[in-house]
């Protein structure tokens, strides 16, 4: 085993060598340059294998060969082995991505380099505080001349200022850290870092307040390093000026050594000097995110985000008195993801030609790219499967576990405001004008592309190897291997097929799965397994009338669909949280597709991800310091936990059947996806948050909230969700939209049958599950259908399609019959299980709400149907075709199954109620022939629909009879007033189509929760631009900042210790 | 009434004052000294509505006279505008942008006698009749019996009596 | 309650029945409505002539599927309204096919007729038809709402959800009826009633004079006497379930008779009382006077 | 003389959605093209005149009033003389009415309406002409824009003379024309479809911007 002192001799002697070289051979530098640099990963790489497979202790390295404090010891273990390894590879892939201005600086800067690279691997290894000094030392001075010389690449002074300011703020650094020791050494008589810790706690008197005094300086000059809130305008100006490849460096390396640092600092001081670390890094974390917010240059913001990252590290070391052993594993996955992340995306930014965001839209050409940059923000936002995730879900734990609350909401804060810009950026990429220079050009910037592809490369395997550790630590699966998700994953790999393979795959594949686990689903799962993945494949076969390639699509559409499925597999909160995470992850590349849908996809993941937070709150909550634990379980929690636990996952499960107050992300994301994936998103999607409250109420039931029962909260939720939600609907221009906000009302009303807590309303509120399901998913298809055929979604345009588009009407009609719950359709048994339910219902006074609801959806219903294939058709649409087949198709099918749940709901719905019983042991449904009986009243589907066959068919046939010369004659045949109808625009009612009713009751429709929201957005967004105003670019401001930073640290810190 | 027309006579070559009744006078007006008058009537005397815009057709003298009526809401009195010009080529100055309203009395005179007023909105719309392809109706040298005859048939048996003869025959048989 | 052949026929004759009867009791309001205003009013058989002239009218036009189906829909939905409830209670020929479903069936299926008529008077494509419509729809959505809350509160009332029960729990006296036990839910339902009669002050909906008249704009010949067959069949039908629900229903047709056409006599003299309200108008009155009523009803029960 | 088409019946060329341009003609696309045609009563004819009674006991009368005799028409609702005991009412759309009453003097532009909405009723369906305006003229046997025989351009089952005749002489003439109804004499629809050319000619001959299609349906 190559000793690993080996990793800074050979710096060091190739530092020299190159000083030997001629000034010509800069390729021969170059190459002796890389292959240090691979030396010394290769080194590093041998120790983190020994470590991890092996497992062996620690390795004490003496230099001159006698024991400290005569000599310097250096020590590696698995964490200096994998911090030195990142390191190293960093150093090596920036180098690769330097290569350009490496060659035109020569052998000097390579030489800086090195030593830069060897003296924070010094960092990591050395055990002696003195030399970590020195290390110190070097890094500054190294960095400050890399910064200086990547001044050649843009000579806009820029870098130079920066430098400047660097070496400034690092003088004042070192002195701190350079009285601090002396101090220290005084005190202890050591600099061995390990001696120190040993002796420092037998110091008593003054001598004890001295060591804390020297200890403060230590530890703030080392902090100082890590750049935390507000002492860090230099660094960002470094960020935003340097080279990206060395930023990356800077970024990623640094940070991890000077962390490092900090966590052998904390040794000596023990953990009366937690509290401050924490402090400082959570500090850090929010307002660094929260400065990051408003930020339009790319490497500043990646600036503001590394710094954020390295504050939340920091303040989990804080907390190692409460994560012990766990420290390594939530620290090193946080660090590594981030380090990771960062280095790739500073990579990626050497690719991009201009600095504002918008102007990473040239990836768009790249797919591979776009991935890369995908997988990196996941990362940096800690979505499964990547370390991040299984970082923060043990942290969070952890925490909940030891009550630390404020400290938990605040890393949940921090962390939602930062997946907020990183995703607002995606966004911009996918949807923003690309500029002029796309790149295309890859080729010559070799370096940074392969750095990036080693650095998604690296983020992937690290993920598979946090799995497994997660794996080792919980005793279960490696969540990556979980095959839905590998069958997701695998598309990425066949994106390249032509459409018609991929969705033929698709189609095998949820029906595959659902063949392969329906035996392991009880009744109530089986209505949602049904639901994902046989109605998925029915939806999927309207993605049949695409053509081409449809890059990304497969992808996310079938991330979703495997976090559905394993949704409805999970058994306990960890499974079934990651599965949460998945599909909102796949659903909001879904939903980004769609032409208009930027902001509409932004608020969806933002309102998702915080709705996942709470619920990841809740189950921490729950735990109780437990890794995870069994849902079941949830029913086993007791006062005063149980209805906080029930607050938070029930308002997280709400966001996603867009509870009225969370709603405002659905209309637009579900308006602007496309054709088919509406249905998806609306007809499947929202069922994943009912299952969420149904698994909820089914555990929990009741709570009593501080005298509130919550149930009955929810009822008045539901209420209001239906009512609102109906009410918005009916003054849409747009029949997307209408359809949307029809949607949530449906879910209003789910929710109130689920509140209702009794047989029935649960029956109901299934019922609506499948109903919904079928005729929204139906309702969107024709609509889309018709949007394509017509170019726009405007209902005021259109008309009398009726003709034109037979099918989609037919589709429509039987829709709307369904929804508004006219007889003899299926929607009557909703309506008429939802009247039995109530009966028996405490609550009365929502059902007014509910009473307003259902009347009113006739409003918009009608509007739809009329003003599309009704009424005046338009002049520019007299040729327009039947929607394609592969959309009208699905139509057709869900027509059919419309009209058999109608008359035979028992088909399903006879098992569920059985199965109920379990839960609502009475109040059931009595199924005896086709007559349906509950305790209050009798239902006869079969027998309604004979009947009204009947009587309808005898009439047409009189009518028929009577009517049998009827002249056909066309739309301007009407009697208008003795008047000749002008133009069709000007004679087709549609427009406004409610004006009265706005009069009447417009005045609920006020934007009052949107208005909400958006102060709140603008609320941050002025933080943010406020705080920035803090960072002059004046070096003496920033000298002044740290000084004001040590000095209010030091009052805070040891002004509270006694 | 008189003390008006004096006002005015100094300012503008008015014609004579005929007094219809105290508060009810008309004058003519040079075509050219029309809009100054109208001004100065609606923004200094008050004048501020216009009751409505004739046209008189003087088949004999070969000229158009339009009648813009003017009224003092306050002082409750009417004056009356007359202007003659032409036939031939019959055109006179638009006053839509003084009164809005007197657009549509332009339109019915410029489709009734033919005069035109250049620039006023929608003049050569439609305005009563549907499809008109004659003279303009109002003209007095258009014979709208003979256009009735040409174009509507009469049923046979009826006889046109002189009102007056067949009133006296009727009352006064002997001829008293 | 189960299906037997027999009970066909016995329906057949139901909708025999209260057809003519309908037919008549239209002319009477409407001849009483014309002595409110010192005329003499039309004939009663006057309803039935205008029926057969419709039919035998020679020719028609139609301008669609939907707009053929639309009274089609409109009579199914009135005589299938009828059939769905019992008529005479205790009587096995007139309960009809009240086997198939309860109140809650019932009340649904009002809506069937009216969103057929909407479809077709919408395919007629004529503005006046779908305007109309909007404020039919507009209307109806909170003239539904009180009558809803009273339905609630009679079937918490009684604890059952079917029409028979429910006529069954009020036999025995007059001081049995709903209207007695529970007026504030009939004060409700009323006030619904007018709403959902088409007459003032709640008929803008097809308000002659200024949208004539309305969905029915484009009807004609025998379109328009199946749907005068429906203004003879669906009023009555509906009455019967006022009359079931809060009246006591009926043990006899006199009785039939009698209530149906004092409930048609109300809002017929409301109609001859009042000037028309504009549907915002209405929606608020609705709001301010009704829903109050319905609410404390439910509260109270 | 012929006038050219209104503007939005003229040919049009239309771009679809698809961008396929196309044209659209708006007479042919918009309105039916159809002309109407003889109708023969039921087979049996006892249905017939049991129909024919019907329809004389229900006179819908199309609430149009074309000149001065509308206001005689008023009354006949009122208290005073109340036609509706005699099975007449006044129906707001053609469609459902089957009388049309032209009430005095018939412009030209008016005319044009009257054509409309007596093609757009459902036969068999009656024409009744009020006052001596629609017989000859009347008092303005001179205007320039008023036609002076009814009969030329819509077949008339009755004229009721007098300049105005008053509401008892309508309700005598409706009586009139109940009888010649009951007697199956009031056939105006099936004469205006055997002469339609004539009818259609005499109207064009009056209404020189024609701009609707031939027969409004």
């Amino acid at each position: 085993m190559v000793s690993a002192l080996h990793i800074i001799t050979a710096a060091l002697a190739a530092a020299f060598l190159l000083g030997l070289l001629k000034e010509q051979q800069r390729g021969l530098a170059y190459g002796i340059t890389l292959l240090t640099l691979a030396l010394m990963s290769w080194i590093s790489a041998g120790w983190l294998w020994t470590f991890a497979s092996t497992g062996t202790a620690a390795v004490e390295i003496f230099t001159a060969g006698t024991e400290p404090p005569f000599a310097i010891n250096l020590r590696i273990g698995l964490a200096e082995a994998a911090l030195t390894l990142l390191i190293n590879l960093v150093g090596l892939l920036s180098a690769l991505a330097l290569k350009d201005t490496l060659l035109a600086l020569g052998r000097r800067a390579m030489a800086v380099w090195l030593v830069a690279v060897m003296a924070l691997s010094g960092i990591v290894l050395t055990r002696d505080l003195f030399n970590l000094f020195v290390f110190f030392e070097l890094t500054v001075i190294a960095s400050a001349g890399l910064v200086l010389l990547s001044e050649h690449a843009k000579n806009d002074g820029q870098a130079l200022a920066a430098g400047f300011k660097y070496l400034i703020v690092s003088q004042f650094i070192s002195a701190f850290l350079l009285i601090g020791i002396i101090f220290a050494y005084h005190a202890t008589g050591t600099l061995n870092i390990d001696d120190m810790a040993a002796a420092a706690p037998l110091l008593g008197g003054g001598a004890a307040q001295a060591f804390a005094l020297a200890f403060f300086l230590i530890f703030i000059a080392v902090v100082a390093e890590l750049k935390p809130f507000p002492a860090n305008g230099w660094a960002l100006d470094i960020y935003e000026s340097a080279h990206p490849a060395f930023s990356a460096l800077f970024s990623a390396a640094t940070g991890a050594a000077a962390l490092f640092a900090v966590d052998k600092l904390l040794l000596i001081g023990g953990d009366a000097w937690l509290p401050m670390a924490t402090g400082i890094g959570i500090v850090t974390f929010v307002a660094a995110n929260l400065l990051a917010l408003p930020q339009t240059n790319d490497r500043r913001l990646l600036g503001y985000s590394s710094i954020a990252q390295t504050g939340l590290i920091l303040a989990v070391l804080g907390q190692r008195d409460i994560l012990g052993e766990h420290t390594l594993y939530i620290a090193g996955g946080l660090l590594l993801s981030h380090a990771i992340a960062k280095a790739g995306l500073y990579w990626l930014s050497g690719l991009i030609a201009e600095r504002g965001l918008e102007a990473w839209a040239a990836l768009r050409g790249q797919p591979l790219l776009i991935f890369a940059f995908v997988s990196f923000i996941s990362m940096l936002s800690g979505l499964p499967p990547f370390p991040g995730f299984y970082a923060k879900w043990e942290l969070i734990h952890l925490l909940a576990g030891e009550g630390r609350i404020v400290l938990l909401g605040l890393i949940l804060f921090g962390a939602l405001l930062e997946a907020g810009y990183l995703f607002r950026w995606f966004g911009y990429i996918m949807k923003r004008e690309a500029p002029t220079e796309v790149v295309d050009n890859v080729a010559h910037k070799f370096g940074a592309v392969f750095a990036t592809l080693a650095a998604l490369a690296a983020a992937w395997a690290l993920s598979l190897v946090w799995g497994e550790l997660a794996g080792l630590q919980f005793d279960r699966f490696n969540m990556l291997l979980a095959l839905p998700l590998l069958f997701a994953l695998a598309f990425l790999l066949l994106d390249w097929l032509p459409v018609w393979v991929k969705n033929s795959l698709a189609i095998a594949g949820l029906l595959a799965w659902f063949y392969l686990t329906y035996t392991e689903y009880d009744p109530l799962r089986m209505i949602f397994a049904v639901i994902f993945l046989i109605g998925g494949s029915l939806t999927l076969l309207a993605s049949y009338h695409e053509h081409g390639r449809r890059i990304g699509f497969y992808p996310s559409a079938m991330l979703m669909f495997a976090g559905l499925a394993m949704l409805i597999r999970a058994t306990d909160s960890f499974d079934f949280f990651v599965a949460w995470e998945l599909l909102t992850v796949g659903s909001y590349f879904l939903i980004l597709r769609g032409k208009h849908s930027e902001p509409h996809a932004l608020s969806y993941i933002l309102f998702s991800l915080g709705g996942a937070f709470l619920i990841l709150a809740g189950f921490a909550l729950a735990t109780q310091g437990a890794p995870y634990f069994d849902l079941a379980a949830l029913a086993d929690l007791v006062q005063p936990l149980a209805p906080w636990v029930f607050l938070l996952l029930a308002i997280g499960f709400m966001t996603k059947t867009a509870a009225i107050g969370l709603h405002i992300w659905l209309p637009g994301a579900h308006a602007e996806a496309e054709t088919d994936v509406s249905p998806m998103v609306s007809g499947i999607l929202l069922k994943a948050g009912l299952y969420g409250l149904i698994v909820l109420l089914l555990t929990m039931g009741r709570q009593d909230f501080y005298g509130v029962e919550l149930i009955n909260a929810m009822l008045w939720i539901g209420a209001l969700t239906a009512l609102i939600g109906n009410l918005l609907a009916i003054f849409q221009e747009d029949a997307k939209r209408l359809l949307a906000y029809s949607s949530i009302g449906q879910m209003g009303y789910a929710m109130f049958g689920l509140a209702l807590m009794n047989h029935l309303g649960w029956l109901m509120a299934l019922m609506f599950v499948i109903n919904h399901y079928v005729y929204k998913s139906m309702l969107f298809l024709s609509v889309g259908g018709v949007a394509k055929r017509t170019g726009t979604r405007q209902m005021y345009r259109m008309g009398g399609l009726i003709t034109l588009m037979p099918l989609s009407f037919i589709a429509t009609l039987i829709g709307i019959i369904a929804v508004s719950g006219v007889p003899p359709l299926s929607g009557f048994g909703g309506r008429w299980i939802f009247y039995n339910a109530i009966l028996t219902a405490e609550a009365r006074l929502p059902m007014i709400l509910i009473f307003l609801a259902g009347p009113i959806a006739f409003l918009y219903l009608f509007r739809l149907i009329y003003t599309i294939f009704l009424g005046q058709l338009k002049d520019e649409f007299r040729r327009v075709k039947e929607a394609p087949f592969w959309i009208v198709l699905p139509q057709m099918i869900y027509v059919a199954i419309l009209l058999v749940v109608a008359v035979v709901p028992g088909l399903v719905l006879r098992h569920v109620d059985a199965y109920l019983n379990h839960f609502f042991p009475n109040g059931g449904l009595i199924w005896e022939g086709t007559t349906i009986t509950s305790q209050f009243g009798y239902w006869n589907p079969v027998a309604i629909m004979i009947i009204v066959g009947v009587i309808f068919m005898t009439l047409f046939a009189w009518l028929l009879f009577v009517n049998r010369r009827a002249q056909k004659v066309k739309q301007f045949n009407i009697v208008f007033s003795a008047e000749r109808p002008f133009r069709p625009e000007t004679t087709h009612f549609a427009w406004n189509f409610f004006a009265p009713y706005r009069k009447a009751l417009g005045f609920l429709t006020l934007p009052l929760v949107t208005l909400f929201w958006s102060t709140m957005t603008d609320l941050l967004h002025t933080a943010g631009d406020l705080a920035r105003r803090f960072y002059t670019g004046n070096g003496q401001t920033y000298a002044f900042h740290l000084l004001a930073f040590v000095v209010i640290v030091y009052l805070f810190g040891m002004g509270v210790r006694p | 009434m008189r003390d008006l027309h004096t006002r005015l006579q100094h300012l503008f070559p008015l014609g004579e004052l005929t007094e219809q009744r105290p508060n009810l006078g008309f004058v003519t007006v040079p075509a050219a000294y029309l809009r100054p008058t109208l001004l100065h009537l609606r923004d200094l005397e008050g004048y501020t509505h216009l009751v409505l815009l004739t046209a008189v057709d003087w088949l004999e003298e070969d000229l158009f006279q339009l009648t813009y009526l003017l009224s003092n809401r306050a002082a409750g009195r009417d004056i009356g505008l007359r202007v003659k010009f032409p036939r031939q080529a019959a055109s006179m100055e638009s006053i839509h942008d003084l009164w809005p309203t007197a657009a549509t009395y332009q339109r019915e005179l410029r489709e009734m006698f033919g005069i035109d007023f250049p620039g006023s909105p929608r003049l050569h719309e439609e305005f009563i009749l549907e499809g008109w392809n004659d003279i303009p109706p109002y003209r007095r040298d258009f014979d709208t019996l003979k256009y009735a005859r040409a174009n509507f048939s009469d049923r046979p048996g009826r006889e046109t009596r002189d009102p007056e003869q067949h009133m006296k025959q009727q009352l006064y048989p002997d001829g008293a | 309650m189960s299906f037997d052949w027999m009970k066909i026929p016995y329906a057949l004759l139901t909708v025999f029945i209260v057809f003519n009867y309908g037919l008549l009791l239209g002319a009477f309001i409407q001849k009483i409505g014309a002595r409110a205003g010192r005329r003499y009013g039309i004939p009663v058989w006057q309803n039935y002539v205008d029926l057969i002239k419709n039919y035998g009218q020679r020719t028609s036009i139609t301008h669609g599927v939907m707009f053929y189906l639309g009274p089609v829909f409109r009579l199914t939905g009135g005589i299938g309204l009828l059939l769905f409830v019992p008529t005479i209670y205790g009587s096995y020929m007139f309960s009809n096919l009240s086997f198939a479903g309860d109140l809650i069936l019932a009340l649904y299926f009002v809506f069937f007729g009216t969103l057929g008529m909407a479809l077709g008077a919408g395919e007629s494509g004529h503005p006046h038809a779908a305007i109309g419509i909007t404020r039919g729809l507009s209307q109806v959505s909170v003239a539904e709402l009180p009558f809803a809350l009273a339905v609630f509160a009679v079937a918490l009332q009684y604890q059952t959800l079917s029409v028979t029960d429910i006529v069954a729990a009020q036999q025995g006296g007059v001081l049995n009826w709903t209207l007695f036990t529970n007026p504030l839910a009939v004060a409700a339902a009323m006030l619904a009633f007018l709403g959902s009669m088409m007459r003032p002050p709640f008929d803008v909906v097809i308000a002659p004079q200024e949208i004539p008249i309305g969905p029915p704009t484009e009807y004609h010949s025998a379109y328009l006497a199946l749907m005068q067959t429906n203004r003879a069949i669906f009023p009555v039908a509906k009455m019967v379930i006022y009359m079931n629900l809060f009246f006591g229903g009926a043990t006899s047709w006199p009785e039939f008779a009698v209530k149906v056409f004092l409930l048609y006599l109300f809002s017929a003299f409301v109609g001859v009382c009042f000037p028309r309200f504009r549907v915002e108008q209405s929606i608020r009155w609705f709001l301010i006077w009704a829903v109050p009523l319905g609410v404390q009803a439910i509260l109270w029960v | 003389m012929e006038q050219e088409l209104k503007p939005e019946l003229q040919k049009r060329m239309v771009k679809g959605p698809d961008g396929v341009e196309f044209e659209v003609e708006p007479l042919r696309d918009y309105y039916c093209e159809a002309l109407p045609t003889v109708q023969h009563g039921a087979y049996f004819k006892i249905v017939e005149d049991f129909f024919n009674w019907a329809r004389a006991q229900s006179l819908w009368i199309l609430g149009f009033g074309t000149g001065c005799g509308a206001i005689e028409m008023r009354p006949l609702m009122t208290p005073r003389f109340d036609a509706y005991r005699y099975g007449i009412q006044w129906r707001p759309t053609p469609r459902q009415a089957n009388l049309l009453v032209i009430s005095g003097y018939l412009s030209v532009k008016t005319l044009k309406r009257a054509i409309r909405a007596y093609e757009q009723m459902q036969s068999p369906k009656y024409v009744v002409g009020l006052g001596s305006c629609t017989i000859n003229g009347g008092m303005y046997w001179d205007s320039y824009n008023t036609i002076k025989r009814l009969d030329d351009y819509m077949p008339v089952d009755l004229y009721i003379v007098g300049c105005m005749p008053r509401p008892e002489a309508l309700l005598a003439g409706f009586e009139d024309l109940k009888k010649l109804i009951r007697a199956g004499k009031a056939e105006g629809a099936n004469q205006y479809a055997e002469k339609f050319d004539w009818y259609k000619s005499n109207q064009k001959r009056v209404i020189h911007d024609w701009d609707m299609p031939d027969y409004n349906w």
